[in-house]
């Protein structure tokens, strides 16, 4: 099994790495390889330890491992945010995504749109705010990408919103 | 004691007071929201009231209706909690008005502590030292003006009935006092509808050190030590400790802070559970800064040094019993005595991401494994399967250990966040174990500026590509759903080669 | 400090040693049989080694595994737990030979005490009290029933070798004794490999009290007061509690049988942590019983009371460390001193069936939610989806709680057994809520024979018609998963119902 | 909804209920009769809070309920081990119970068979031990039910048996 992952950190960006699992005499091996070039290979074993957590266990070193939803993997109390992609759709991803003239504003956390600060139509700074949404007390100020103009508003004061719901679209 | 009492809350502290409500015997009543029908608070309390829809202001915050409840299920009391009405004097005599009593101080009390001008009057009248600055609110920009110049800038324009940093400007010069007084004073009366502003000498990067008090209503009032709330993001304490990192260098100022609270306390008539809040700067002066009129989110650390229950005493208290613990240096010969063994740390476990500007991350928590074990303590308000609702505080729990010393309660702390598992939603819980691992904090060189040279300090972290490996496989295998086929068969075999792999280990 | 420790047993005591290893800033080995690789245990060390098949014979057993396991490894030195092969010389010494410290005290001390016959010896020399009876084994049938006449009926027969009730017979007459001592030697014989057996005086409906001891390799030896241990089944302790409700009445108590079992384990040369056992009888004479050369099971509520970790320490004294916590009572002047704080109570909730003759009940837990809030304190070495191996002991975990006093333990434990959901296999949770209702236990008046009496007390339990009704219905919905249809649609209209219902419920 | 419901006590035999469900403008009613007559009714709500959880409140009182298997409900923190079963279908396997001349020795805890004390046609007494079974360090020696015979043996000494397996057949 081969398998390109992507891990997203924190404000860092994102990076890929190589996974290769084969079996050897009824025992695991894996081989990792970074981006930069960096590879381990080591011997495994895997068991469930109840719903969402594994007991791995690396060449005698144990790791426990949970999995929460939205590729939050947890080892050892640490938290990576990754996903498992075929390296083909990918590209294909990653291209779609350059020849994008456009971008969408969207929801950094659920909760209520408090204030729509733009017009349909209107010119933008880079930075500028467009939209406040509050949640838990907090008020959330949406800021513009990128210079251009406002193309669509697809909300409006009052409305709730989820994370990651598209709001706004720059062009 | 009471016979039944009314929980006016929601959330952990909710959960906090049930419990000692169970344990006293007495029966509770969980009101609730409809955000809130499945909560933990409501599942535990033996009967539950609901009071309106989710919004606060309809529920949690209606006073009526809340009396209301507490009359028609027959409660005595109510507890407040903290937050919502616990800090409203009108509640506190409503309360009075309907016969049922209000667990807390004197409305009074509530009403003086509420104005921030009339408290900083309150304790120069006491003897306690206050930050230097007006006693009133300014009236113009010349008066302000001429204040400043008098203190010196940078100076601190603050609301006068205000809290939590709204309505709060630091002001560097001269030319920027006249724009930071309308934005403060504009800001204030959206917040509190009252525009009252008043200014104060700014403390550079102080301390924030609070004074736990108790007190009874035949006139016996103690102090309890204090609290180190230095850690705060957007004005808002994150991790709390007792003893200060401050008092285990300087033991007298404990004995000093403790004395200037107890007389603010005593001029307010307070009585009941409060506490007083200081900033202390780097050549420890202290200075009042203002009086919470209720129980305080971080009193467990207080609870686990002096092995006092202070909701317990609360309710005690509220019943009409007499205060019997006594403050040991004024009387060292009457037994139980206020004493502080060991070391406590809390860290409030948020529904919030740390790494992108602490924004809120409510919604469904979908894996929980609380941590446990020696020194250990959780105060939780919620459980696996719970959907953290947006309308309120991102407050999930307060983790909370003792040790004997410092160094060995942050590395219990430690072992204990790593332990906790929460799935669904983003929380804070790794941002302590950072914090933990930080050389000032370890050494304690505490201020409310911590945080921003803190993360200067952390920077990014290199995952070691093992953990990072081992990560991957299980994403890999869980996604395939592949997992079982690297079970292991535990053989005889297998086990010679984990001791040749384990042994190869130690040779590399 | 040690760089690496392997943790030689299972189940909570391993967790909770890896716990305090984590604490500790030291790296952790596990080693774990084929039915404990999915183990809390093994997911929290650092390290892992199997062992061998389940039985532990071939795995927690087996010296040679164990002992190759942390050489390869690389560890310094192996804490033994308890059980397995914590009270084995053979092993310390085995230990020693491979140049691995072995925690606990010198294989010659457990060596003694690991012989009943050898132990009362030499406690009679050190002039600590022991129950009437032969120094050594009997050796003829005419002998024992010279002794027994000597003694007075009823007499009680004991394995030499052995522990845990087996190879012990009651005899209430002489007419009995010739068939009991045939019977107590073939069963000592087959369970210790030994048919010794020895004669004492029976103490009716006894106490069973024990006294932590704790000493550095420097000749330090301190007490930490007792554990009440009366509540038994089979001879195994299921519930403990410091201080006993005895030395609460007569606090005189605590340090003469802290004195004597200083004399005992001075005698043996003991060092690191180990109990010494005491009957008590009516007239609160006690008897020296047995020493046990390691940590207890219940070894948390003496940490909850003093403040002490009992495996910090076992870790500093195996170091090398000496000990600087004094006896209050012999050095009142040197801090720190040891010092009993409130009461602590421990309840052993095992995999069991406490409605039928306590029959295991190993299998699946399907659920599991963990009780914690103020003063509360869970050992556990269980998760929610971990299947409880038929092979060993079935202690699950240990929910201790700390309170002011025991009366308030009492109320904070039966809040935390209520709190605590355990599903998919049977416990003995509700067992100890009846326990903690009881009428002679709330008063303190415990013997070994409690359980006895408890039985008949309860009686069989009535079911409020209400709590019934609601469980047929939640266990109707379940069946036919229609429990989304009455979901309350929580609007006004109904929040009056409520209030209505609430209402007319108080008028009742 | 109608169901007929099985207590099953400590020791003390089972008992029967009642429970009628119904709906009446948005609220849920029940009632429930015991077999004495006893009988409540009661208007009800009832979330689901968590998995296996619910939290029901009835006029104003909160009940924490929990599910677990084999029947096992625990109402704040109290266990009761209930069947809910189909009245006609109860009858009927009552009557096939009376009707039975033969009674299984059915194992009471999951273990190891450590020793088989009878044989294969051999006569014997109530209360006369059967078979002894291993667990946790406990064994465990069942009992004959009644006077009869040794009919089958269906385990030999060595072998694993899970709780409720059929072991021995008297007659």
């Amino acid at each position: 099994m081969t398998c390109e992952v992507v891990i997203h950190g924190s404000g860092t960006g994102s990076r890929a790495a190589t996974l290769v699992v084969e079996t050897q005499g009824g025992t695991g091996i894996l081989t990792y390889t970074r981006e930069n070039g960096e590879s381990v290979r080591r011997a495994f074993s895997m068991e469930l330890a109840g719903a969402g957590r594994f007991s791995v266990l690396v060449e005698g070193r144990s790791y426990r491992v949970t999995v929460a939803d939205r590729g939050a993997i947890a080892v050892n109390g640490r938290t990576l945010y990754m996903e498992v992609r075929d390296p083909r759709k990918l590209r294909a991803r990653g291209a779609a995504e350059r020849n994008a003239g456009r971008q969408t504003v969207a929801a950094a956390m659920p909760g209520q749109v408090i204030r729509v600060l733009v017009e349909v139509g209107q010119a933008v700074e880079a930075g500028q705010g467009l939209i406040v949404v509050e949640a838990m007390k907090m008020q959330n100020e949406m800021k513009s990408p990128k210079a251009g103009k406002v193309l669509e508003i697809r909300t409006a004061a009052g409305a709730a919103v989820a994370a990651g719901d598209a709001l706004i679209v720059i062009e | 004691m009471f016979g039944k009492v009314l929980v006016a809350n929601r959330g952990e502290i909710a959960v906090r007071v049930i419990r000692a409500l169970r344990e006293a015997g007495v029966r509770s009543v969980a009101v609730y929201s409809e955000a809130d029908r499945a909560s933990l608070a409501v599942q535990m309390a033996d009967e539950a009231v609901y009071i309106g829809p989710a919004s606060a202001a309809e529920s949690y915050l209606a006073i009526d209706k809340i009396v209301a409840a507490a009359r028609a299920h027959g409660a005595e009391a109510i507890h407040p909690g903290y937050g919502f009405l616990s800090e409203n004097a009108e509640f506190a005599e409503a309360c009075a008005a309907a016969g049922v009593t209000f667990i807390g101080p004197p409305a009074a009390a509530i009403r003086t502590m509420g104005s921030k001008t009339a408290a900083r009057q309150l304790a120069i009248a006491a003897g306690a030292p206050v930050v230097p600055g007006t006693e009133t609110a300014v009236e113009t920009f010349a008066e302000a003006k001429r204040i400043a110049a008098s203190l010196g800038y940078p100076v601190l324009l603050k609301a006068a009935a205000g809290g939590g940093g709204k309505g709060m400007r630091r002001v560097d010069r001269e030319a920027d006092l006249e724009a930071a007084l309308r934005d403060a004073s504009s800001e204030a009366a959206r917040a509190f509808g009252s525009g009252e502003v008043y200014v104060e000498k700014l403390v550079a990067e102080p301390r924030h050190i609070e004074i736990q008090v108790l007190g009874d209503r035949h006139g016996r009032l103690i102090h309890l030590g204090e609290r180190e709330c230095s850690i705060q993001r957007r004005h808002q304490k994150v991790l709390e400790e007792c003893p200060s990192p401050l008092m285990l260098e300087h033991p007298e100022l404990r004995e000093r802070m403790g004395a200037a609270a107890l007389k603010i306390a005593s001029a307010a008539g307070y009585c009941n559970a409060g506490t007083v809040e200081f900033l202390v700067d780097r050549e420890r002066n202290f200075y009042f800064l203002e009086m919470n009129t209720r129980l305080q989110v971080e009193h467990p650390v207080t609870e686990l040094v002096t092995g006092l229950d202070l909701v317990q005493w609360q309710l005690k208290i509220a019943a009409g019993e007499p205060l019997t613990v006594r403050q040991g240096d004024v009387r060292p010969d009457v037994r139980p005595v206020v004493q502080w063994n060991g070391a406590a740390i809390e860290c409030r476990i948020y529904a919030e991401d740390p790494d992108h500007q602490f924004l809120p991350s409510p919604g469904k928590i979908t894996r929980l494994r609380e941590p446990s074990g020696p020194g250990v303590r959780v105060d939780s308000g919620v459980y696996e399967g719970w959907n953290v609702p947006v309308e309120y505080d991102p407050l999930l729990a307060k983790l909370a250990v003792w040790a004997p010393s410092r160094e060995l309660a942050i590395a219990r702390m430690h072992r204990a966040l790593q332990e906790y598992e929460i799935g669904g939603i983003r929380t804070n819980r790794e941002f302590f174990a950072d914090i933990l691992e930080d050389r000032d904090f370890r050494s304690g060189r505490l201020s409310t500026a911590f945080l921003d040279g803190f993360f200067e300090r952390r920077g990014g972290r290199e995952m070691d590509i093992e953990m990072e490996a081992v990560a991957a496989l299980v994403a890999a295998m869980a996604a395939k759903d592949e997992a079982q086929r690297f079970a292991p068969a535990t053989t005889e075999a297998q086990k010679s080669a984990w001791l040749e792999a384990g042994r190869s280990s130690e040779l590399r």
